[in-house]
């Protein structure tokens, strides 16, 4: 079965599982956030993902769901995370209309959408050690496979991929945005936490299509 | 961890109900977490707002009261509120005179307020902010999110205060608040670690024999770790860095010296002695003090250094009648 | 040891000096280690006067200030002060009026105090004294040295201090100290172990996860250990013991509730939510509190509740301004 | 050679030694105090013995010498040690007269003095698990030497002896008197720091003397 579209049911199965990987990690996202945070990563993304989970049922489309999952990350975590995922899932939802399922390039589209806003309100460039060394050849790579043949689902895979090469790639760097950035110097060395969480977008990105 | 606290995930709002119970000048608003003065200065008075993450009380919440704070809204611990708290409390305070947003500068500090005066200013609400970014152990560049914001933010809040309640207006108070914030130098120190609760352990391990110099409130690692120093010693890598960073000779200095929650009172007098022993040798005349615990960091050990270079105006907002649970004089 | 000190030897002449330049309401008597008003009240007013060892700041000297106490003298860290110390600060506070000596029911207190009282009677001076024993973890008996003296004591000072500030003459001042200690309890637990600086290392080992109930505020182990509970239980082992050994209802209550050093405020208000609520089913009317670090242990986490069984005077009295470094309002 | 008379010199010379036991011995004093106490006994012992020594020099009497030792513990101390120690050192030289040296029933007298000081300022009594438990049987184990026929010099290395078997005593009783009785039962099982500083006190004579 090669899939061509995403669907409403599907999204909603995606934001639960980042959910579900989020609990699983919280524990580590904090353990990589006391290194060069404060040690709360795990618990605002628990939180806020958890608070995302109970409103999933409410929407009919696609725009609706995202919109009010970005909304509920930013009334909900606080801190940088809230806003900035919160901004990445509005962004992605004002972009797509009031549809019930999306294409793969519409899914793309609303991707950029979403992480240009989220660069706005961050004002980060790649390469700060931030969520956005993840998210950014995440969807770059999600582009690419499209542009190659790949349905939505491999895509998703290939995003997947990159966003943990992405991750991992934060690790040398040092810090020139948010709280890491403190610490100059010894902020190399450690992954980033927001950078991590990212990666669990599309693990269960992946996961909510394949399935 | 050792902690009095009930389920983890419930301290702020289970703290917020013993502020209620034994503040009788507040008012706490539970859904939203704010914290306002039980009975609001009427007539056209600017507005006061401050936040932020919780674990560093009394700040904000335990500034609320006559002569410095309208409003606080308490985030989780060491995370900022959300806009929307912002938002509920600045739409509450404001009498039209507009409304003086008090952020420390971390990136969500910064973000969420900011997406909350957007909101206000959409509803009609003229909303002025003033960032502190004060702790002179971040090495500040363009590059990054700048230095952090921490012991200034205590005093202006006070001086600031005052000024509102003597009906200075939003322009004029935005423009004071600058200045403050512009003065104000801090730099801090832990011996331990704080532990949040939500994590279950220490943000980080310190040797039995180091501190860390440069600490951030929110248990932030520092410019650098060394074996433990003597008082003496410890006061001069705290007066150091912030004496290189501005000339605070020349003018009336209010100076902070702040525990992070978990040093004993008498440790932050022998360390007082220590520093205004070497801020008389640098020339520097401190005027006003502070000794205790003001700005916190949950139950970390250590102190902070806050030195605001002052002027006549300042002292004597600062002199001001001020009545809140963490500060109260002259009422 | 994590301290912020230099010679553990010096920590309490290090301190004075802190105290010295922070607080120009008090005047410090370095070689007598008495912390006095700066500027006296005269006329024929009772002084009153307390002291202890050191380490429970703000406890006393924090309390030196007008409508609280004249003089207050440090000892050692949790050693009582010499009769010298209490006999130099009795003999220059004394104002015709007589003094009340203000002593917490410790064996070595006591006898140092009986010392002073015995030589400042000698040299003419009226001195009485009131001896607070308020703590019910102590299993009280004809034939041991009776109850520790802690929080009541905070308290009688407040209380006792505004009536010497009105006038009242030291036989009515002495009457009224002992109603309040004998109206006060208190209970204490504790979380972690302090360390007295000359010990170099913590007065006991409390594993990871249990607490002491029933601690005293020198470190004094307590009734019994348990494994750490959440804050309502904590909250009913203070609570139940109290009420059990007075009855609080039928008149109107203050409330402390008091941190012993490094416990963050955060957790203290989420106690007291637990308290007032034990505290309302009971029956109790907590009319007026104190939630914060007022008699502390060093760097001790942990907490204690103290109960104050007043009447309408002792409100009046409690509601009276006073000015100290420790307490302050009205003025 | 048999010694039948104490010196002031052997007395300076007692409590210069007393003075470097307490020292060597603080932390464990301490230790002791720790357990059952506030952790201060050692401290508290080695301020006052060393304030003790600075003044030797100036007193040309037994009287003289033994009153400003008390006086001083009395001045330094504080705590419970302080009134305590001092009192008996006090009392013993109230009891002497202007001597410059002590027969051995002089210096039983001035024990006596001393020790019915002590008990009267401390309202103690033997078998409460403090100090009194070593110095009332060192100071009858004292007169009993004496009344054997013993010299000085036999009869304070006999005090010393029963010291420490008082002192040993003290463990296994509960405390009535003193910070330690503020534990009830668990203050069983513990040995009394002050009947410990207790023992020094006569290890320190029998030295002094025997030298
Ligand atoms: N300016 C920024 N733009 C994009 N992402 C950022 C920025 N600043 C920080 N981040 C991300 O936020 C993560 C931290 O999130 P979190 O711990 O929840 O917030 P806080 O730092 O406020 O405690 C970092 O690991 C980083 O990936
Ligand atoms: N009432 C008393 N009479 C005689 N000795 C006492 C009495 N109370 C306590 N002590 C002795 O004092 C010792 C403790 O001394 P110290 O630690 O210096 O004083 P504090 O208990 O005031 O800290 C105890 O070990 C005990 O031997
Ligand atoms: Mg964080
Ligand atoms: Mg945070
Ligand atoms: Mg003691
Ligand atoms: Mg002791």
């Amino acid at each position: 079965m090669s899939a061509t579209e995403v669907t409403l049911d599907q999204l909603a199965a995606w934001l639960r599982r980042f959910a579900e990987i989020v609990e699983q990690n919280k524990a580590y996202l904090t353990d990589l956030d006391s290194a060069i945070g404060d040690a709360d990563h795990g618990a605002n993304m628990a939180r806020g993902t958890a608070a995302v989970v109970t409103h999933l049922d409410e929407a009919n489309t696609v725009d609706a769901l995202l919109k009010k999952a970005g909304m509920t990350l930013v009334s909900t975590v606080g801190g940088t995370s809230g806003p900035l995922y919160g901004t990445l899932l509005m962004k992605m939802g004002m972009a797509t209309g009031a549809v019930t399922e999306l294409s793969g390039e519409e899914f793309s589209k609303a991707f950029h959408a979403g992480l240009e806003g989220l660069i706005a309100r961050g004002k980060t460039e790649l390469g700060d050690k931030t969520m956005v060394d993840a998210l950014t050849p995440a969807i770059e790579a999600f582009d690419a496979a499209l542009a190659d043949g790949a349905d939505v689902h491999a895509a998703t895979e290939s995003a997947a991929k990159a966003a943990a090469a992405g991750r991992d790639a934060t690790t040398p760097l040092v810090a020139r945005k948010g709280r890491a950035s403190y610490l100059g110097e010894r902020s190399a060395g450690h992954m980033d936490p927001g950078a991590t969480s990212s990666t669990y977008l599309f693990d269960a990105l992946a996961e909510a299509i394949g399935t | 961890m050792k902690k009095l606290i009930n389920n983890p995930d419930n301290v702020i709002a289970d703290a917020l109900k013993g502020i209620a119970a034994s503040d009788k000048d507040v008012r706490v608003d539970f859904e939203n977490r704010v914290i306002y003065r039980a009975t609001p200065k009427d007539g056209g008075k600017v507005a006061i707002i401050s936040g932020g993450g919780s674990g560093h009380e009394p700040m904000h919440g335990g500034f609320v009261g006559t002569g410095m704070l309208d409003a606080a809204c308490a985030g989780e611990v060491f995370t900022s509120p959300t806009p929307d708290q912002m938002l509920a409390a600045t739409t509450t305070v404001d009498n039209g005179a507009g409304v003086l947003h008090i952020v420390k500068n971390y990136t969500g500090d910064v973000m969420n307020f900011e997406m909350a005066a957007e909101l206000a200013a959409d509803a009609g609400i003229e909303v002025a902010t003033v960032v502190v970014a004060d702790d002179v152990a971040v090495q500040d560049s363009l590059y990054t999110a700048g230095r952090r914001g921490v012991g200034t933010t205590v005093l202006l809040e006070k001086i600031v205060g005052a000024a509102a309640e003597e009906g200075g207006d939003l322009a004029s108070i935005q423009a004071l608040a600058q200045k403050v914030a512009d003065n104000g130098r801090s730099m801090g120190m832990a011996l331990t670690s704080c532990t949040v609760p939500s994590a279950g352990k220490p943000t980080f391990d310190l040797p039995e024999n180091e501190m860390e110099i440069g600490i951030g409130i929110h248990g932030e690692p520092g410019r650098h770790r060394e074996p433990i120093g003597d008082a003496h010693s410890v006061a001069e890598q705290l007066v150091q860095p912030i004496l290189a960073d501005l000339d605070f000779t020349g003018a009336p200095v209010i100076a902070m010296l702040n525990g992070m929650g978990g040093t004993p009172l008498i440790e932050l007098y022998v360390m007082y002695a220590e520093v205004i022993a070497l801020l008389e040798d640098a020339g520097v005349k401190v005027e006003r003090n502070l000794v205790g615990n003001y700005i916190t960091s949950l139950e970390m050990a250590g102190c902070s250094l806050t030195l605001l270079r002052a002027d006549d105006e300042m002292i004597r907002l600062w002199d001001a009648p001020v009545q809140s649970a963490g500060l109260r004089w002259g009422l």
